[in-house]
């Protein structure tokens, strides 16, 4: 049952990342990619966690590729700016040697990962993945990081706004 | 086989996903591409930490997904800030472009 | 702890001039020059403490440095070095002397020039093969900064070549040294890297002795520089500043053939014996090759340049003919050249000074302007050419008749350079000092001042005084010469024509067949 | 008295050394004295030397005085040290002697030359190597001296060095004498090497017992020492620096071009008289080349018409005559030569440089004529000189000429005593064509120079010199047994006995067990026959005199025969051209050692040597081009390779 919803959902976000690395558009590939988040999403699920889950659509799906698309609006994107890219035959080659290397790096990988042993999950509490449990988990071990994690979006905002403002002065 | 995915699918979907990623790093020129594939491969290592958690009966994974998205946010943001101040220097978006540090 | 203090007082003096601000140039100046003055003269003290009647080493201080590996501190001197010591300390001081119209970079340039005394003394007194490698190295790098910062046009490029080549050599050579290190390791227990025990403890086979002669050949004979290996040396010396040059003909030169006498012969004898042939052929094509195309140069410091080719020949030469004469003479005409070629680079820089040219074509008649300057290149160059009653003849005589004793077609070849030596010497003062003073440029040089008499005629007293009374000089290395002789002579590796036993150490007949000439030619009919 | 010795050479030094240094700074005047005075003092030390070893038996007229060990290697030790024997005193007589009355004559003769010091500072130079040169007791003191005479030569020819001929023949003398040097150096190392020593007095002394008779060593040794001596010398085959070096001041060519260093090779050969007795095949050699010289030197003599040429060539003569008195063994003959020839060619040297200054530096013989009248000192001192070199009785070019023809043929062989005889009938044509052509006849003088006879500094030497040319002939009368002084005086330096060195010979063959070829026919004496000498010396005061008939027939009573004769005749240009001997050398040596160098420095230097280098240098270069492809400067190409890398590294490993 699981596993009738786990395969399309796999599939459908590695050709949906595909899918971001190989468009020619930006655009293509930005809602590639929104795609393929949902279809994390969708896996997250499956995973019973459900505050992740929503995360992933919130945060990524919603803001950040909202921030993506704002800027390739912004910057008023073509999809012609490969050309130089592909003209050079040495560049193909070598794309396309990393390419097999990583098949076939990726097959050490499964292989590696086929040697697991855990193959079926544990058994977990029923607040598993909600809010309480992670929202518990998050203020007493991890206050600290917590913390940090929050400085670190507050330096972040900082950042982008005097990066993004018009004149350095 | 009880229909429960074993825990080796999904890490190797989160390989794949890595891998795909890392590709969209290495190979295309377009920075904001990079970025959306820089993207990937933190959701990849959030596949895997969700996973584990799952299988370990353990929430620690899922906060540190929670971290990794935080991160993201933030590196997006300011990325693309970086981006259109670039964008401003020189109007494209092809990493080539931006050579003047070379030798 | 007297040879430390010598040695290392240039670069406590390098040291101090860091202190002194930049646009205090004549300061700069007066410091640097009393500290190489005050290094010259307490070496003098070296010659005067020396004991003339032994062989061993002086002035000896040990002091462990990198106990782990070994590695001491390990410094003295013998007859070969006392005098290139002298010599290096005094070439200094003139130098500094002669760098008075250096205008860029007053302050690094004197701290260059005191450390490069530093790196070159501690070659000569480092009785440590890894403190000499250091020294070795060392050294490189103040010449190069030499070069390639107050050089000619082309520094760069030069600076490199002379970097690069040496380099090369003393990479062989450190590869060398690391095998030596582990073999005595293995041989002996004892891990050193002392040059003392290692020529008396080693025993290296004979495939053995030909690799690692070859390796601190090449490292030597690319310093020297011996005929195929000597293209950096012209680039070098004409971009080269004065002082410059004149350190590189006068003492970084002296390295290479030094180290032949230190490392090549002791440590391999039986190999020395093996490749002597070849070398002294090689010296020899130097010679006349040196010679040759040094009469055709058009640019008066590149013709200085392949003269040293040429008197370097004679110094190999000297060396591989085996024999006291051939040996004593090396040792003289390695400061021979020194100091004639010195003074002649140090009498080019000056016109160069005057007319920032050193086209042979530029000049000509300046007989008639600068008659002081006239006399004393006149002089230096007769001792180039190696006129009999100047220091050139005395080494280059001893050189000769030493190889006319191993080998008289050798002898024969070699004399010819003389001719040589003085066709390109004339043709170029010719040039130079006499004919009609046509270019109006010329008309207005002025003589020689007072300051460059002062770096100029000490010289000249060499000159004569090494010409008409080489005793001082020889008698310091004279029992340094007999031991080695009694290592390196051939006689220990030929068998004894009139005696059944071979009792020759280490030898085995194949390699005696193919490697050795004939008995000098027939000495005396009993 | 004889430790003297030192202080000969050591006052013309001082000398130098004043008037190089401080000569602008003392006047003309004080450089002058301090020059002559200088040579004046050393020639009366000379003087008192022979006085004091007149008065020594004659066995024990050998001096040696060792000043310092000079240098020292092994077992090979160079003393520097003086030798005074009967040989090396007529040397240095001749040479202080000569020496002084040129020096003398220099001060009139180079009075307006600016750089007067400089040629005094020279000068005084060259008196000190010369005499360094004939006092060493060693070979290699001799070499100081041979090499400085040689070096004071190359700055006296080049003293005009504004002239590019000038400078030119100043290098080529060098460096032509280098050439001899060069052999001689070898023949040096040789005989120590034999020796173990280079001591005169030792190896002269050893020689018998060391070597054997017409060996090759001693032939080596020989021919070595010979080719030194023809290149200081002038002598066949590097006699052609010689002519060219008449660019220099008068004065010098007859110091040093005529009367003293040119017959610094005769004296050689001489003091190694021992060790040439030992080469039968290399005395025949330089006899031969000696007659041969000058037999070919007075042909050329008879075509020039620059008045000096015409005398050097004399000069390479009148040497071949004593090398062919050295080549028959007849060495008193040589020296007795090589002074006579000092005094008249001295004199005819200064002479013509009186007619040079007379006539306001013309040399050339056709615009001269005539002179007789307004030069009559210089006119009659140059006749005697003339006289006495065309072989005269009684002057005393023919006593010594006719020594050398007597042994030539006594103990030669007739080959060599007729080309003795033709050169003396040339000698005595072109001397006189000199002399008509300068001072007979119509004057051919530029209008506009008034000639006038030369001050009374530079006449007394020529006359001193004339009347030394008319005397000297008594050194060495002969016919009557025992008046010859110059024979008796030099019997200890020359004496050699040839039945012990032979005997020595034998047993150094026996002892390498080979045989001894019979050498009896050598030691049987030539008997003294005075009627032969009679003869001779009447045949050549014969060609003498046809020699100066036909040259007053060719050039006072006909003068335009001469003009006729030669026209078109090729023998005549071959001549005229020198036998294109320098043109000859400039072809097979010169140019192609200069050509040759180029090909080195350009082609094997740097395109070989340094183009190999380069050519290691660009290879490493290339495949660092290659490489750089990975260097693109893009921090995403490395990360890129990197994960490669890294991916080959998992592949490979797992």
């Amino acid at each position: 049952m699981e596993l009738l919803i786990f395969y399309p959902l796999a599939g459908f976000c590695v050709v949906m990342a595909l899918g971001v690395i190989v468009s020619s558009s930006p655009i293509n590939s930005a809602i590639s990619l929104i795609a393929m988040m949902l279809g994390l999403a969708g896996v997250f699920v499956l995973q019973q966690a459900h505050f992740l889950a929503i995360l992933q659509v919130i945060v990524y799906a919603g803001a950040i590729m909202v921030l993506f698309m704002f800027v390739i609006m912004l910057l008023n994107l073509k999809s012609a700016e490969e050309d130089t890219w592909s003209i050079r035959p040495q560049n193909t080659y070598v794309s396309v040697l990393t390419g097999f290397l990583a098949l076939g790096a990726l097959y050490k990988i499964a292989c590696v990962i086929g040697q697991a042993e855990l193959n079926s999950p544990a058994a977990v509490p029923d607040d598993f993945g909600t809010v309480v449990r992670i929202g518990t988990t998050l203020f007493t071990d991890f206050v600290l990081p917590f913390e940090v994690a929050s400085i670190l979006l507050l330096a972040a905002m900082v950042g982008a706004v005097v990066l993004a403002k018009n004149k350095i002065d | 086989m009880d229909g429960f995915v074993p825990l080796n699918h999904y890490l190797l979907l989160s390989a794949t996903l890595f891998v795909i990623g890392v590709l969209g790093v290495l190979l295309r020129r377009n920075v904001i591409v990079v970025f959306m594939s820089v993207e990937i491969m933190l959701n990849a290592v959030n596949i895997s930490l969700i996973a584990f958690d799952h299988y370990l009966n353990n929430s620690d994974g899922q906060v540190f997904s929670f971290m990794v998205m935080c991160v993201a946010a933030a590196e997006v943001s300011v990325g693309l800030a970086i981006i259109i101040a670039m964008f401003r220097n020189k109007p494209t978006v092809n990493l080539d472009e931006f050579n003047i540090l070379k030798w | 702890m007297f040879l430390t203090f010598l040695t290392f007082l240039p670069l406590i003096g390098a040291m101090g001039l860091a202190f002194i601000p930049k646009e205090k140039e004549g300061m700069i100046k007066q410091v640097a020059v009393a500290v190489a003055a005050a290094d010259f003269l307490l070496s003098l003290q070296l010659y005067a403490g020396f004991d003339m009647s032994t062989h061993l080493m002086q002035f000896e201080y040990s002091i462990a440095w990198i106990p782990s590996f070994g590695v001491n501190y390990h410094v003295g001197i013998d007859g070969i070095s006392l005098l290139l010591y002298i010599m290096t300390t005094f070439l200094t001081l003139i130098c500094i002397i002669a760098s008075w119209s250096v205008k860029k970079r007053v302050k690094e340039y004197m701290i260059a020039m005191l450390a490069l005394s530093t790196g070159m003394l501690g070659v000569f007194i480092s009785l440590d093969i890894f403190l000499f490698y250091v020294f070795w190295e060392f050294q490189l790098v103040p010449m190069y900064l030499l070069i390639g910062i107050w050089g000619g046009p082309r520094r760069i490029y030069a600076a490199v070549k002379f970097f690069l080549y040496t380099a090369v050599g003393s990479l062989l050579m450190l590869v060398a040294i690391i095998w030596m290190y582990f073999e005595v390791q293995q041989q002996t227990g004892v891990l050193t890297t002392d040059l003392m025990y290692i020529t008396e403890n080693l025993n290296i086979g004979l495939d053995a002795q030909k690799w690692l002669f070859m390796a601190f050949f090449l490292a030597f004979a690319i310093k020297v520089p011996m005929f195929p290996f000597h293209t950096w040396l012209p680039d070098a010396h004409v971009e080269a500043p004065t002082a410059g040059s004149v350190i590189l003909a006068g003492v970084l030169l002296k390295m290479g053939t030094y180290g032949f006498l230190r490392f090549n012969l002791p440590l391999f004898p039986f190999a020395s014996n093996v490749f002597m042939e070849y070398i002294a052929w090689m010296a020899i094509i130097g010679i006349v090759y040196g010679a040759l195309v040094a009469m055709v140069q058009e640019d008066l410091k590149k013709l200085v340049a392949y003269s040293s080719v040429s008197h370097l020949g004679f110094v190999m030469l000297g060396i591989f003919a085996f024999n006291h004469y051939g040996l004593q003479g090396a040792l003289l005409q390695n400061l021979n050249h020194g100091i004639s070629t010195s003074a002649l680079f140090l009498l080019v820089g000056m016109i160069y000074d005057r007319r920032h040219t050193r086209l042979i074509s530029e000049f000509g008649g300046l007989a008639k302007i600068i008659p002081v300057y006239t006399i004393c290149f006149m002089i230096v160059t007769l001792s180039s050419i190696g006129l009999p009653g100047t220091n050139g003849f005395v080494g280059e005589f001893l050189v000769l008749l030493g190889i006319f004793q191993a080998d008289g077609m050798m002898a024969m070849v070699a004399t010819s350079g003389v001719i040589f030596a003085a066709c390109y010497m004339l043709w170029m003062f010719q040039r130079v000092m006499f004919l009609k003073l046509d270019n109006p440029k010329n008309e207005n040089m002025e003589d020689m001042n007072c300051r460059e008499l002062i770096t100029i005629v000490p010289l000249i007293i060499l000159i004569f005084w090494i010409g008409f009374y080489p005793k001082p000089f020889m008698k310091t290395f004279e029992p340094t010469v007999e031991h080695l002789m009694t290592r390196v002579s051939p006689d220990n590796f030929r068998p004894k024509k009139h005696n059944d036993e071979h009792h020759a150490t280490a030898v085995d007949k194949h390699e005696e067949s193919s490697s050795h000439s004939e008995k000098p030619k027939e000495k005396s009919h009993h | 008295m004889l430790n003297l010795a030192c202080l000969v050479p050591i006052f013309p030094l001082i000398g130098s050394i004043i008037n190089g240094f401080f000569g602008l700074r003392i006047g003309k005047n004080a450089v002058g004295k301090v020059a002559c005075g200088s040579v004046a003092l050393s020639f009366l030390t000379v003087l008192l030397m022979f006085a004091s070893l007149l008065f020594t038996p004659a066995e024990e007229r050998l001096f040696e005085q060792v000043l310092f060990t000079w240098m020292a290697a092994g077992d090979f030790a160079v003393e520097f040290g003086f030798q005074i024997d009967p040989l090396s005193m007529v040397m240095m007589l001749v040479v202080t002697g000569v020496g002084s009355l040129i020096h003398i004559y220099s001060i009139g003769y180079m009075h307006e030359e600016y750089s007067y010091y400089r040629y005094f500072a020279y000068l005084n130079l060259f008196m000190f190597s010369m005499l360094l040169q004939v006092k060493g007791n060693n070979f290699l003191i001799m070499l100081i001296g041979w090499e400085g005479v040689g070096v004071s030569s190359y700055f006296l020819i080049g003293y005009y060095f504004e002239k590019k001929s000038a400078c030119d023949a100043g290098v080529k003398a060098f460096v032509v004498n280098r050439i001899g040097d060069f052999a001689f150096l070898l023949a040096i190392m040789y005989i120590f090497n034999i020796f173990g020593t280079i001591d005169f007095s030792d190896v002269m002394h050893m020689a018998p017992e060391k070597l054997i008779y017409d060996s090759e060593a001693v032939t080596i040794i020989c021919l070595l020492l010979f080719i030194g001596a023809t290149g200081k010398s002038a002598q066949i085959p590097l006699y052609t620096w010689l002519p060219d070096a008449m660019e220099g001041p008068t004065p010098v060519s007859a110091l040093i071009h005529a009367a003293t260093m040119v017959t610094a090779g005769v004296y050689m050969v001489v003091r190694c008289n021992v060790l040439f007795e030992l080469a039968p095949l290399v005395m025949l050699t330089v006899a031969f080349i000696g007659g041969t010289t000058a037999l070919m030197a007075a042909t050329i003599g008879m075509t020039q018409y620059d008045i000096k040429r015409v005398l050097a060539y004399s000069t390479v003569s009148q040497i071949g005559y004593m090398f062919l008195a050295c080549g028959v063994g007849a060495y008193t003959a040589a020296i007795f030569h090589l002074v006579t020839h000092a005094f008249f060619k001295a004199c005819l040297f200064l002479g013509s440089g009186s007619v040079i200054h007379g006539i306001h530096g013309e040399q050339d013989m056709r615009k001269m004529g005539g002179l007789k009248k307004q030069l009559p000192i210089t006119y009659m001192t140059f006749l005697i000189s003339t006289f006495a070199i065309a072989g005269i009785f009684p002057l005393s070019g023919f006593f010594s000429k006719d020594e050398i023809l007597y042994h030539a043929l006594m103990d030669g062989n007739i080959i060599l005593w007729g080309m003795g005889a033709t050169g003396a009938l040339l000698t005595a044509f072109y001397m006189f064509r000199l002399v008509f052509m300068t001072f007979w006849g119509e004057s051919r003088v530029d209008p506009d120079v008034h000639p006038h006879e030369s001050p009374k500094v530079m006449t007394m030497p020529l006359m001193i010199l004339a009347g030394l040319a008319t005397v000297g002939g008594l050194l060495g009368i002969p016919l009557v047994h025992g008046w010859h002084a110059l024979h008796n005086w030099l019997e200890p330096v020359l004496h050699f006995d040839l039945a012990s060195a032979l005997e020595h010979s034998k047993h150094m063959l026996h002892a390498n067990g080979e045989h001894a070829p019979s050498w009896g026919h050598l030691l049987v004496e030539p008997e003294h026959n005075v009627w032969v000498e009679v003869s001779l010396m009447l045949l050549s005061l014969g060609i003498a005199i046809t020699g100066i008939v036909g040259a007053y027939y060719c050039y006072v009573k006909k003068p335009d025969l001469p003009g006729k004769f030669i026209k078109g005749q090729w023998g005549y240009d071959l001549v005229n051209n020198k036998y294109g001997i320098d043109e000859l050398y400039d072809e097979t040596v010169v140019k192609p050692t200069v050509v040759g160098s180029f090909f080195l420095w350009k082609t094997a230097d740097q395109k070989g040597i340094d183009g190999g280098v380069n050519a290691v240098a660009n290879t490493i270069g290339w495949f660092s081009k290659q490489a750089r492809v990975f260097q693109s400067g893009f921090v995403r190409n490395y990360a890129l390779f990197m994960v490669m890398g890294f991916l080959v590294l998992l592949i490979l490993m797992f």
